[in-house]
């Protein structure tokens, strides 16, 4: 936003105050009960601007929460974020909700680490309770390599502060007894990555809290508006284009993970982005019985039992590209196989229903943020599989990103250059499985 | 085989099953049950396998009678041996026990001269071969092959290259009076896993495993 | 929620709700009666009764409590849907009650059954109502935020669900899950009257068709039908027995339509399986799965003893069972009507029938557990036990949608249909889903599809007949398709009324728990999209998945954004149409296994396995160290089968091989051996090896054993896609060969009793190959190299001969005591020699300047796969280097993947392997380090896991034992 | 699942093939920039549209074929064999 007017001191740009979240409680809850008088709107419709100071593409959890940090930190608030469907249909409404910090770099550990931290504080943040339930997590080798890798990553977790310990068979089927530890399956299971601080969230929730929180900041959020190309002058951002016409702006952050590509396309910056559907599902609910995460790079696959009671299952992403996200067959046959040979007593449990997000690989599994060779325009994307548990410290960094013109600290490896310079941020050990 | 260095017995070979009652025949050990159970596997291991290697169009094809897909005895190198035509530019060529040898010399023979590059490989014990004959052969085949195996698409004399079991595998229809039957051609150390995955396939029909007929032990 | 007043009860005494006379379609077979359980008491019933049927015959109302509010629930669909009867049987949880056949001895037991099945809660239900209203949870518990974690365990607590029980050895011993291919022209999903007509015409037409029937057997809705209707269905299962090309599948369901008509069909009840998966690539699928009938939304719609119209003609006709005393029935079609026949028959008071296209409607059912009155339109009140609604339907479109089309709304007929605009050529749809008429016009519009899909199936048959190159001489002919469509006559759907919600508010989801006023809420709130009334209520979310409350959310939504129905839409199908069991879909589970030829000796002779990707191999035979120690002294023999092999043949074959390794290979003479390095383009360190010229055009490449599948596929891509010009064949011959590494300074002792190779060290040297005959078997190629540092051969013996070749030199090599060793060995004795590991001493972003292997990078030749990263790397330095490292205190092995620590507490570099070498009696170590602290002699700072820091000196090159390489080459 | 056309096989099921994507053409590696040949191994296209792109018939004829595939649909409009170009 360099020469825009805004200052970028936390809290208070342009005079801004940012509104305080509140009105849901226990006793607002009893209230309404009683009085059977109608909640305010979460968020509120608008008639599109013809210009605004940001424009967000993408109603996903990054777009809102960029939204929501630009004028909670910086006081920008003339923002609009631009949904082509309805807030959350992307990845922000179809992911399986992991969190968790215990990556490989120690870029990556710090920076997943702070998005935890912001987690922690997110509901009293938002006044939106979004259920982070920190239930532990466990990433289970079966291998010499495997085990050797979930000690690289603890021991870079410990180092950066992260509660992360390799632990033995023993006490993982203390910590999940349905799990088949005997040493004779055909993939035995050696020890695992024991994440305390790592569980999972109320995906829905977080969209709709920073939704909340944007809205009652000033920004403006549109359903039903697709980006339809990007205005470029003289190797400057200066509107977008729309279905319900063009919007005039200095500042687009492109927040579309799964279409991030075709969004760059048109402002002609090319990305080493692939868009790979990964898929997920749920079983019928039964009664609580597991109490953590449970993730198998080895057989690609991954658990965890919601408070519902279903069992949500995941996996790597499809075995190639495309923009289809209507499933496949064997992703179910695959998951279901997998769990099994963790978990034999679950045969009888029926899958209720499947579906897929799509998701934006980048080469070495982590994002790609902060400025572009078109002045004004950004990138928040590379979100692959694992960008939900990034919604707020990305919000965080790129909203401090467009205020300053220049990404922090906390972004700095992240950058598009870091491809042609060729100092990639391998997480892919990290990341691809366990998301 | 030449001669032994040291006083041991000749070499012993071993197909790639492993048997349950074990026999010696012709040098190798076999499986000694005999079956007449309506659905068979039989370990034929032993057979010489030579894959001969050409471009798609040319003298291998010509010489050796099939193109990619199909399968057909012919002569070669004093014995019949079944010609499978395993993938473009492909040959499998299944001959009588210890004929290897002879086949590949009886091959090499025939395409020297040409101007394509042609090679030849003894892969008698690098692959496992078993054999899967009965009315439920199909059936088996469908519980573990995602390929159509009716008539319309792989009639007697058909061969293809597929998962079986998850395992790459090479399948000839070779019909035995009019039974179906399929040999299946696969790297030999997946070879026990396979059977055993269709011994599991079939064991709703009442499927047995034998030994290669001509190396079933007497009595 | 709040009810009223309850209602005075009828006077007059009536018939109990209880088992029927036998009926004409009935189902149950009164000669074999079934005992089974309820919640520990034991009831009676008939084969044929499904578990609800069985227990409404016995009076049972209540079979279960609802998901949020714990309301009593009965029956409402008395079909697989029942929102109402999911029970637990045995360790099976969640069974459609009214689905599942009862069986002799079955222990079956409610769900979800807090307070209890019966106790009365009604004014908990009141006020949770008021209470728990959508998104109740986010706006509580939020603060104190630590306490959100207690919260959460009470609501894990109440979890509406069966269990499954904690035995990990899982099921019923015995008991297995199967899945099979199939390749039908034609799938028809619903074996209703038009399911069965069209199989029939499509099976006449030269199909073979396969029938797949959600419930226990063929017929639909006729089966529960009149007199003509029995008929009809007589002559219909006639005619579908009389055709041989009809593979019938009942209790089975088309779960999910994937791409390219990838059926996924769940078959049930079978003898040998619990249930089985079948797969089938279908050339056509006809959809015929009829249509839904759907629930009423207003006060109390769920209480028991309010049903559907189709529930009460199943009971009826089906079961023989009376479903109450006292009637109310609203009717909206002819459904309806027809339900008041049935009732009339089964001897059920009729207390009032209530048109709906009359314009008369039911405002709210009373009662406490179960209904006891209800309170009409007009005013009137009347004292009931049952209250019947007919007011529509749903098409069921899942499978359409899974296969593209979106559903329309038409007002006229009160429903969505099929788009028929967006369905792909493979699929097509008849019935009720379609439109309404006769059984005549039905099975007339069924013909003709089924017709129709035989003409597309032969003309699919006809395309993969031609491009497939298996058909020979004697295959069929190919079909020769009629190139015209057949004429499909128009199945208009019939007027209905809409009639979603009377004048309260009302259940949409019972399920979830949903109501209408939940809907109005969400809407209110902004969650104004379909999709997001969805997420924020849950509604659809349920085990039915929209099949009863979809077209009611979409009513009740768009009434409450002043939207039309159409421009609300729907929210999207997915598979699966009905749940299907993990073990289903797991299958047999094929994880392939890999042995060597020696698997059954190293079994034998106790060794521990390792599983190694697909191999199995022996870790060790009981002392690594000891194994060590005997290969430094003596002789041992380790199978190392797994080793990568390709052969490679050819003139190009030295060109393929310069282009994929960084090392030169143009001059390497017949009979010689060289290590080689592989890249990928990035300059990342993929795969190393030796390779062997055996003759002029003829060598044997040796790969990592777990890379041996990816180079294959490398060596092919570059040969096919790049040079597709050069003459190279390869063939990969892995496990052709059994593969024995003879290590040690008696390894030449040993081997040279067992081979015809002169192994004398001028005339086989260091890094050379030769072919000859060990133990008596031919054509077998000895390499000799190390990758223990010891004198050693690697001997590639025929597969077929290695258990022989390895019990030959265990019983020639006992008085040298010559020992087997394992995996492990072989890694300690690697490390002492500094030999690196791809994939653990490198990882996924190791240049090959990093792996220490300036040495054998030719930057010299014109090109090699990743030269140019390999150039800039050598420009600008590397980032981290691979070194040897000899920790201070001898006796500490620090863990692999332990951290090394900069003088500022950075990471700066990590241990990659270490082990405690019995060679050496100390500690040993290779790590990847910042090149600052990578020269000899510094000393670093090693993190161990346990916390605690110990230092460790970087030596000179990278191996402990024999740096000279002199033991290697004597 | 979807099918691939393999010109040698005929239609099989797209697990028997390994992806290759939509790999653009190598540079000359002698005078490529760093720019040149990062994106050449970093940045494919990412179309939603037709697509060419590489596959592999790992369990079948073990060839590499190019495939016209539209990434919004996965309908596959044709397959040649990448060396030969035969169809
Ligand atoms: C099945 C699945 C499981 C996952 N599991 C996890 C997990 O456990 N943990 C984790 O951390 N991450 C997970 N992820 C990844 C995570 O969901 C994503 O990385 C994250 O949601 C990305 O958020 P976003 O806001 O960047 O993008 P999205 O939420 O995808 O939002 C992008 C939005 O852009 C909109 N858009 C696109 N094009 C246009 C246009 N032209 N105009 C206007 N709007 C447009 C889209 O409609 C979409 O709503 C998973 C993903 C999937 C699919
Ligand atoms: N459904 C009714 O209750 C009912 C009642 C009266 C009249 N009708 C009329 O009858 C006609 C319907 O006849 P029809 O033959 O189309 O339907 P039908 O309802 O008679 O039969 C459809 C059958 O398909 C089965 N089915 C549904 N989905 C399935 C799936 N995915 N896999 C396997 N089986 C599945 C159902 O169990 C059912 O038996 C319509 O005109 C309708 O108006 C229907
Ligand atoms: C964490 C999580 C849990 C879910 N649980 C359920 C569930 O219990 N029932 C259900 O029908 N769908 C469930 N869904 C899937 C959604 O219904 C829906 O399929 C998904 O959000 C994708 O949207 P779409 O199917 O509309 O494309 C769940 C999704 C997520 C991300
Ligand atoms: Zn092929």
């Amino acid at each position: 936003m360099n020469g825009n007017g805004h200052r970028s001191a936390n809290g208070n740009g342009n005079g801004h105050r940012p509104a305080k979240l509140r009105g849901y409680s226990a006793w607002s809850l009893v209230q309404h009960g009683l009085s059977r008088g109608d909640w305010p709107r979460t968020w509120h419709d608008h008639d599109m601007r013809d210009s605004y100071d940001v424009v967000i593409i993408g109603g996903g959890v990054h777009g809102l929460a960029t939204a929501y940090y630009l004028a909670r930190d910086h006081g920008i608030t003339n923002v609009a974020v631009l949904e082509k469907a309805y807030i959350g249909s992307g990845g922000s409404g179809r992911n399986t909700a992991i969190l968790r910090s215990n990556y490989l770099t120690p870029e990556g550990v710090r920076f997943y680490d702070r998005s935890v931290k912001l987690y922690e504080n997110l509901a009293a943040d938002l006044n939106f309770n979004v259920m982070f339930s920190q239930r532990g997590h466990l990433t289970l080798a079966h291998n010499d390599a495997s085990l050797r890798t979930m000690r690289w990553r603890s021991e870079v977790n410990k180092h950066e502060g992260v509660d992360s310990d390799v632990i033995g068979p023993d006490e993982v089927k203390g910590l999940v007894p349905y799990l088949d530890t005997s040493p004779d399956t055909r993939y035995p299971i050696l020890g695992a990555l024991y994440h305390p601080p790592g569980g999972i969230v109320r995906h829905d929730a977080v969209v709709w809290g920073y939704a909340r929180g944007a809205d009652a900041n000033g920004a403006h959020i549109h359903q039903l508006t697709e980006v339809t190309d990007i205005d470029v002058e003289h190797g400057r951002v200066t509107g977008v284009r729309t279905n319900r016409g063009r919007i005039a702006t200095k500042a687009v952050v492109n927040c579309t993970a799964g279409w991030a590509s075709l969004i760059s396309d048109m402002a002609g910056v090319s990305m080493p982005v692939q868009t790979f559907p990964l898929q997920a599902a749920v079983t019928e609910p039964v009664r609580p019985f597991l109490d953590t995460v449970v993730v198998s790079g080895t057989l690609h696959v991954y658990v965890s039992q919601t408070d519902r009671g279903e069992l949500v299952f995941g996996a790597s992403v499809d075995p190639f590209a495309s923009y289809s996200i209507r499933g496949s067959l064997e992703f179910t046959e695959g998951v279901a196989g997998h769990v099994l040979e963790l978990m034999p007593a679950l045969s009888k449990m029926r899958l209720l229903r499947q579906w897929a997000g799509l998701c934006d690989m980048t080469p070495d599994y982590s994002p790609i943020m902060g400025p572009t060779p078109v002045e004004g325009f950004y990138v928040d994307v590379g979100w692959g599989t694992y960008g939900f548990k990034a919604g707020p410290v990305s919000g965080e960094a790129m909203a401090a990103t467009v205020a300053d013109g220049a990404p922090p600290e906390i972004i700095s490896s992240f950058g598009l250059d870091r491809f042609a310079d060729g100092r990639l941020v391998g997480e892919k050990g990290a990341a691809a499985v366990g998301h | 085989m030449s001669d032994t260095h040291g006083t041991a017995p000749g070499p012993l070979a071993r197909g790639a099953l492993e048997p349950r009652v074990a026999a010696t025949r012709s040098g190798w050990v076999v499986d000694a049950r005999r079956s007449v159970a309506d659905l068979v596997l039989s370990d034929e291991s032993p057979l010489a396998k030579v894959l001969v290697k050409g471009p798609v169009t040319g003298a291998p094809g010509s010489v050796l009678g099939t193109s990619s897909g199909r399968a057909a005895r012919t002569e070669v190198g004093g014995g019949t041996a079944l010609v499978v035509g395993s993938g473009p530019g492909e040959w499998l060529v299944v001959g009588p026990v210890g004929t290897a040898a002879a086949t590949v010399a009886a091959i090499e023979r025939t395409v020297s001269g040409r101007p394509e590059f042609v090679s030849l490989i003894d892969l008698t014990h690098g692959r496992a071969l078993m054999r899967l004959t009965g009315s439920r052969a199909p059936s088996v085949l469908a519980k573990v092959c995602a390929v159509d195996v009716e008539d319309a698409v792989v009639p007697n004399g058909g061969a293809f290259r597929s998962s079986v079991a998850t395992v790459v595998t090479d399948v000839v229809r070779d019909d035995r009076d009019g039974t179906p039957s399929f040999l299946l051609h696969c790297e030999r150390s997946t070879g026990q896993f396979l059977s055993e995955a269709l011994l599991d396939a079939g064991e709703e029909y009442g499927i047995e495993t034998t030994t290669l007929v001509g190396l079933v032990p007497e009595g | 929620m709040s009810l009223t007043t309850p209602d005075p009860t009828p006077t007059t005494t009536r018939a109990r709700p209880g088992r029927l006379a036998p009926q004409p379609g009935e189902v149950i077979d009164r000669r074999r009666p079934v005992t089974f359980t309820w919640n520990g008491v034991t009831h009676r019933g008939f084969r044929g009764d499904t578990i609800a049927s069985a227990l409404a015959a016995s009076g049972e109302r209540v079979f279960s409590r609802s998901y949020k509010y714990h309301r009593p629930r009965g029956l409402l669909t008395a079909d697989f849907l029942d929102p109402g009867c999911s029970v637990q049987v045995g360790d099976e949880p969640n069974v459609r009650g009214g689905h599942r056949l009862v069986e002799d001895g079955m222990v079956v037991s409610s769900q979800n059954t807090w307070p209890s099945l019966k106790f009365d809660v009604k004014a908990v239900n009141g006020l949770a109502g008021r209470f728990l209203a959508p998104g109740f949870y986010y706006k509580t518990f939020i603060k104190p935020q630590r306490l959100w974690p207690l919260y959460e365990k009470v609501l894990r607590r109440f979890v509406h669900a069966g269990e499954i029980t904690a035995d990990v050895s899982g099921g019923v011993p015995g008991e297995t899950f199967d899945k099979r291919y199939a390749h039908p022209d034609v799938v028809v999903a619903g074996g209703g009257p038009a399911g069965m007509a069209a199989a029939v015409a499509a099976a006449l037409a030269g199909s073979r068709v396969m029938l797949v029937e959600e419930e226990h057997e063929l017929g639909g809705h006729l089966r529960w039908g009149d007199a003509d209707d029995r008929e009809a269905l007589r002559d219909l299962r006639a005619q579908v027995a009389a055709e041989p090309g009809i593979e019938v599948l009942t209790n089975s369901v088309v779960s999910g339509r994937f791409d390219d008509n990838w059926l996924s069909i769940v078959q049930r009840g079978l003898p040998q399986v619990f249930e089985r998966l079948i797969k089938a690539r279908a050339a056509t699928m006809i959809v015929a799965p009829g249509l839904i009938e759907r629930p009423y939304v207003f006060e109390g719609n769920d209480l028991p003893g309010v049903m559907l119209s189709t529930a009460v003609r199943r009971l009826i006709n089906l079961y023989a069972v009376r479903p109450g005393s006292r009637a109310v029935v609203l009717t909206a079609n002819p459904e309806g009507d027809a339900a008041v026949e049935d009732l009339r028959r089964a001897g059920v008071e009729i207390a009032a029938v209530v048109d709906a296209r009359a314009g008369d409607t039911v405002v709210r059912a009373t009662g406490r557990s179960e209904v006891t009155g209800v309170e009409l339109s007009t005013g009137a009140r009347i004292a009931c036990d049952l209250l019947v609604t007919a007011v529509g339907w749903t098409a069921p479109t899942s499978l359409l949608n899974m296969a593209g089309d979106r559903p329309v709304y038409r007002p006229q007929a009160a429903r969505f249909l099929p788009d028929p605009q967006r369905m792909p050529e493979n699929v097509l749809a008849t019935g009720g889903i379609v439109g309404d008429g006769t059984v005549t016009e039905l099975v007339a519009h069924a013909t003709a599809i089924g017709r129709e899909a035989a003409r597309r199936a032969a003309a699919r048959a006809r395309a993969i007949g031609e491009a497939v190159p298996t058909r020979g001489g004697d295959a069929p002919a190919l079909p020769n398709p009629d190139p015209t469509p057949v004429d499909v006559p128009v199945l208009a759907p019939a007027d209905h009324p809409e009639l979603f919600q009377g004048s309260t508010h009302g259940f949409v989801d019972f399920c979830e728990d949903v109501s209408s006023k939940d809907l109005v809420i969400a809407v209110k709130e902004g969650y104004d999209s379909i999709e997001l009334v969805k997420r924020y209520t849950t509604v659809t979310m349920g085990p039915t998945q929209g099949k009863l409350e979809t077209v009611n959310t979409v009513a009740i939504v768009a009434a409450a954004t002043g939207r039309t129905m159409a421009e609300t839409g729907t929210t999207t199908w997915r598979p699966m149409y009905a749940p299907v069991t993990l073990g289903a879909l797991a299958g047999r589970i094929h994880e392939p296994v890999r042995y060597s030829p020696m698997q059954s000796w190293h079994e034998r002779h106790g060794a521990t396995p390792l599983v190694a990707g697909q191999w199995i191999r022996p870790e060790h035979y009981g002392d690594p160290a000891a194994e060590v120690r005997a290969v430094r002294t003596g002789v041992g023999i380790i199978d190392v089968t797994p080793i990568g092999k390709l052969d490679l043949r050819g003139p190009d074959v030295a060109q393929l091989l310069n282009l994929l390794y960084v090392n030169k290979w143009s001059k390497l003479g017949i009979g010689r051996v060289r290590y080689g390095v592989m890249c990928a383009e990035d300059g990342v360190v993929m795969d190393d090896g030796v390779t062997g010229r055996l003759g002029e055009d003829h060598y044997l490449m040796s790969t990592t054993s777990s890379g041996a599948a990816t180079v294959w596929e490398w060596v092919e891509d570059w040969l096919q896609t790049a040079h597709p010009d050069w003459r190279v064949h390869v063939t990969p011959v892995t496990t052709a060969y059994a593969s024995i590494n003879v290590a040690g300074p008696r390894s030449r002792e040993l081997l040279a009793g067992l081979t015809n190779v002169d192994l004398s060290a001028d005339a086989f040297g260091y890094m050379q190959v030769r072919t000859g005959a060990v133990a008596g078997v031919d054509d077998c190629v000895l390499w000799r190299i190390g990758f223990t540092g010891e004198l050693s051969y690697e001997i590639h013996v025929p597969a077929s001969y290695g258990l022989h070749a390895w019990e030959r030199l265990m019983a020639h090599g006992a008085d040298l005591g010559v020992q087997p060793f394992g995996v492990e060995a072989q890694r300690i004795l690697r490390l002492e020699k500094g030999h690196f590991i791809v994939g653990q001493d490198t990882d996924g972003l190791t240049r090959a300047y990093s792996g220490a292997l300036d040495w054998a990078i030719k930057l010299d030749k014109d090109d090699f796969v990743g030269k140019p990263e390999l150039v800039w790397q050598q420009e600008q330095g590397v980032t981290t280097q691979l070194v040897a490292l000899q920790p201070d205190d001898r006796t500490t092995v620090p863990e692999e993947a332990s951290q090394i620590l900069a003088a500022d507490g950075r990471i700066a570099g990590r241990i990659t392997s270490s082990r405690m070498s019995p060679t050496l009696g100390r500690s040993i170590c290779l790590g990847q380090l910042e090149p600052a602290l990578a020269a000899p002699g510094t000393v670093v700072t090693v993190r161990l896991v346990d916390g605690r820091d110990i230092g460790a000196t970087v030596i000179e090159g990278l191996a402990h034992v024999d740096p000279e390489g002199a033991r290697q080459r004597v | 699942m979807m099918l691939l056309p393999c010109p040698w096989c005929g239609p099989r099921n797209a697990t028997e093939f390994r992806y290759g994507g939509a790999t653009g053409a190598r540079p000359d590696p002698v005078s490529a920039t760093p720019q040149q040949w990062r994106e050449y191994l970093y940045t494919q296209t990412n179309p939603l549209g037709w697509s060419r792109e590489g596959w592999y018939h790992r369990a079948g004829c073990r060839r590499y074929i190019t495939v016209e595939r539209h990434t919004g649909t996965n309908e596959v409009r044709s397959a040649l064999d990448t060396a030969t170009e035969d169809g």
